[in-house]
């Protein structure tokens, strides 16, 4: 199993196996223990200057954008982050606090290009970018899940995309064919948006389930935000919803609305004109500083985010969703 | 016939390429437009995937987004990613749809950069999942504005696989066999590719546009045959149901 | 990423990944169409003669009982099974239909050893016998289902287990650790029973789905067996329920009791004097033979054999089951 | 104190192996009812796993198979194998519980055959589960009648790892730092592995049992400390418990 090219992307984050092993053994507690607590300190206790840190799903559905606007309100930097992402990872990146990024997408989908990972970009502020695509990260993010150090995949051959990613083009030594062997990705934090929760952190979602069950395996420390948190018994009663059992989970923290301006199937649909002032906002710098002064930097939590929107136009998004059912 | 607009056709022209009873791997904007209107016409049974986990849903009202609920409302399964990209790498999706801000004349991508790699004189959005659509469908479709600017001699970064540099390089550089593009839709021509160099080669222009318009809006060369057809404007019902159905809110056309 | 050691086990069914795209693209049809068909028909047209075919889950659990016997029935040869099994792949091997083998494991759980197993393995009737773990031949479906030739795993090193398999060692090229790399296994044939599918295929399963997700996806042609035939609108009112989708289906089969004597979970408990009465008689060859006689040969379809075992009982077997919500 | 069976003991022995609070990979048989009996008394949160998908079921009734519904009933996740093996595999699952008809002084199991390979001897079921739960778990304990046919000096096949030759061996051969055997629950004594040299060590016999008793029944040469305890009785309560509640139909006891 010769490797017959290797990309030239800095490898941001090595993986190291045992060592994550000796993490989940030492570090990841067994006992159904009350893990509540509110955003800020779920933030304080768990992120950390330079970590290397991912979310999921994707900008304007299920992202925990809560927790994403408490990172930049508490002043973390140097973030090195796992970069798929939409409103959510843009909001980091025009907060100037992002370092590295392993980029697959990171863009306004239907509104375009984003201006402020082009001004980060372009400008050398954010040092290094490896590239990858959706499925090659998420793929990392499975390796690290199932506790191995690679995995073949059968795409990014060929291109520019492996060329300036960190994987490596092998020969199968039981075909003979040629794969590309993503290394595993295993996030010092990652933050989750789900349906509902237990205290503990058992945390179940409905519809599709993104990416979840693969980041939530591959971090070290994971934030669960949730909609509603509800009791053990309603999680006993159907645990194959289960998609992140309790032991994966370091702090869950209730929010309502957690993915507001995105949307949170079956609870509340995207708030258009919210996700547009951030489209707009974010054109230049100083309307991206007018944004993240009013929505992050002067509201002290997520509670005071939701206030500045009002409870009739919150209610609206409930009920539209409502209304597809 | 109404009055339509370039984007208006191209949507229609989309459409158009997704048969009845395939699978179709539909990206954000026109692939969402072109498969819901697909649907309400002539592939009722067109099997919609989205890459966060929905499978056969209904496009009954437009998702703006490829996670959002309407990507798996009255689904036949709503999973993950990594489910769907491995139903792709098993060879189960038939169509991809695919864009970008540069194409060459081997059909390969760039939704990376313009100019260097790091930094880079534009930074575009990445691969997502484009560069796996085109790895891993058994045939791809680009959508693309036409224009020198877009269809470029070089590609400044091969974001997602063409040809590669052509006939026989997809399978030596070790991906999936008998895959690639097999349409280019922009908004002057319907285009395909050469069985024999997998250069592009115009098709059909649309109603209004020269062969010799194309050319020019073109930075490589195309293969012109002998013969080259006109697109079908769009029908009185393709244009209704994308007005009134698919789009009444204006996002796109 | 040099290969270290090579288990020296028969790779019984090679993986041709290809192959595999290209029969999933020109034999798998995307269209809605009813696959209902009765047990006799499905087993027919979709298995054949050293055919290499596999059975989920196990045994006693959500068994495909009822096609297992009917393969039986219909006088299929010279199987090669995957492995894993209690009494379906017991059946198969007291019967004389299997020729090779990818063993992990075959027994009778509580209550020993498999009698049926040690005649024809000791006798040298079952040709080729390779050794894998539990997870070592779930993780070979997985790599098929992943459409990629091998997967890394930290298991089986070390052991005679991986010596007598056709597994690989190699040393990662990212980290320098040693890995063992297990071959994809695409089967010719898979069996799975469900709680509920509809006539195109899309099959839903409650409580553990044991290796259902990846089987499913690792086979060439999928025989469906369901307790409930369900219209499509109830599974698109839960999408997020259907774990096997209907372009993996060739045939859907409706078998209430479908895994009797086993248990279906919230359906009906197992039959403990049913399994008992196989135990008993596969001690010998002679009650091997009156048993299948009894049970396979004798009665022409699953409707006739569970009209040996009675109205009555099979009430009380759900009962039982309803009893313990 | 009641009368009690060895194979009785042997049940109270190894749950008495599970502490509160931790994660246990749960096989069929003895350490089903170790792990009920564990649950019942001081580890009422022990949190069982088992292969087929059950995590943290409450195990109120004994499941006699590892996928049926008792082991995820009122559980808290029920999903699949590969979860389950892959949790084990990130280093989630504190211990193992594993059987075998031969076990050698280095703690390594046999359940595949008794002579050569094929056609063997004997048949045996095969690793299952087992070779998993011995190579990822952090630590495992055997479960084993006590006789010389079965503490043999060189099992026939070495299905599960334990410390394979000795010190180091695991590491060398690529298996996960820090795991291996640390427990053997016989019908005769407790026995754990030496520190230094992997080797298997005498801890405490059962009531009634000598050293001497001990040596004799063991195919190689056991480690005797200077000091040998001996296990204490089933208590009443733990006797009650596993008669009354966990085993009233006598299947295994």
């Amino acid at each position: 199993m010769r490797v017959l090219e290797s990309g030239q992307g800095e490898l941001i984050q090595p993986p190291d196996l045992d060592e994550f092993r000796e993490w989940n053994r030492a570090k990841k507690s067994r006992k159904l223990e009350d893990k509540l607590m509110d955003e800020h300190e779920a933030i304080r206790r768990f992120v950390f200057d330079g970590c290397y840190i991912g979310t999921e799903l994707y900008g304007t559905v299920r992202a925990p954008m809560s927790l994403t606007r408490e990172v930049i309100r508490q002043g973390f930097k140097d973030l090195r982050v796992a970069g798929q992402g939409v409103l959510e990872l843009d909001l980091w990146i025009a907060a100037g606090i992002v370092k590295k990024l392993d980029i697959t997408y990171i863009g306004l989908e239907v509104y375009g290009v984003s201006k402020a990972l082009r001004r980060a970009v372009e400008s050398g502020q954010i040092e290094s970018v490896t590239e990858w695509s959706n499925a090659g990260i998420t793929w990392r993010f499975k390796a690290a899940a199932m506790g191995v150090p690679f995995l073949p995949i059968r795409s990014m051959i060929g291109t520019d995309t492996f060329r300036y990613s960190a994987a490596k083009l092998v020969e199968d030594p039981f075909t003979g064919m040629k794969v590309c062997l993503v290394p595993a990705l295993i996030l010092d934090v990652a933050l989750i948006h789900v349906h509902r929760a237990d205290r503990y952190g058992n945390a179940q979602i409905d519809g599709i389930s993104g990416f979840a069950f693969e980041m939530a395996r591959a971090a070290k420390r994971l934030i669960i935000s949730a909609e509603e948190i509800v009791p053990t018994d309603e999680i006993r009663r159907h645990p194959d919803r289960t998609i992140i059992p309790y032991y994966l989970v370091d702090a869950v923290v209730h929010a309502p609305f957690g993915s507001h301006p995105g949307e949170m199937a079956y609870h509340y649909v995207r708030d258009e004109d919210a996700i547009k002032e951030w489209v707009e906002a974010s054109a230049t710098e100083e309307g991206t500083q007018a944004y993240l002064k009013k929505y992050v930097y002067d509201v002290p939590d997520h509670q005071a985010y939701l206030g500045l929107f009002g409870k009739e136009r919150l209610d609206a998004l409930r009920a539209a969703a409502e209304a597809a059912r | 016939m109404s009055d339509y607009s370039p984007i208006e056709l191209m949507i229609c022209v989309a459409a158009r390429q997704m048969p009845d009873s395939t699978t179709a791997f539909i990206g954000t904007g026109i692939p969402m437009l072109a498969a819901s209107l697909a649907q309400k016409l002539h592939a009722p049974n067109l099997v919609t995937v989205f890459e966060f986990g929905g499978t056969g849903a209904m496009l009954e009202e437009l998702p703006l987004a490829v996670g959002e609920e309407r990507t798996f409302r009255k689904a036949l399964a709503a999973s993950g990613i990594t489910d769907i990209m491995e139903t792709a790498q098993r060879g189960f999706i038939d169509y991809g749809f695919l864009g970008g801000a540069q194409i060459d004349m081997y059909g390969n991508l760039n939704s990376t950069v313009i100019g260097k790699h790091h930094p880079p004189k534009v930074r575009l959005p990445g691969s997502g999942g484009g560069n796996d659509v085109g790895s891993l469908c058994w045939h791809t479709i680009a959508i693309m504005q036409h224009s020198k600017r877009r269809f470029v001699p070089e590609v400044d970064f091969i974001t997602t696989p063409g040809y590669l540099t052509g006939p026989g390089a997809r399978e030596e550089a070790g991906l999936p066999p008998g895959t690639g593009p097999i349409k280019v839709v922009s908004t002057m021509a319907l285009l395909g590719f050469d069985e024999e160099t997998k250069r592009m080669r115009l098709e059909a222009v649309y109603p209004g546009v020269t062969v010799e318009d194309v050319i020019e809006n073109t930075g490589f060369e195309l293969i012109i045959p002998d013969h080259v057809g006109t697109v079908e404007p769009p029908t009185d019902d393709e244009l209704r149901i994308l007005r009134e159905e698919i789009d009444p809110a204006g996002l796109y056309i």
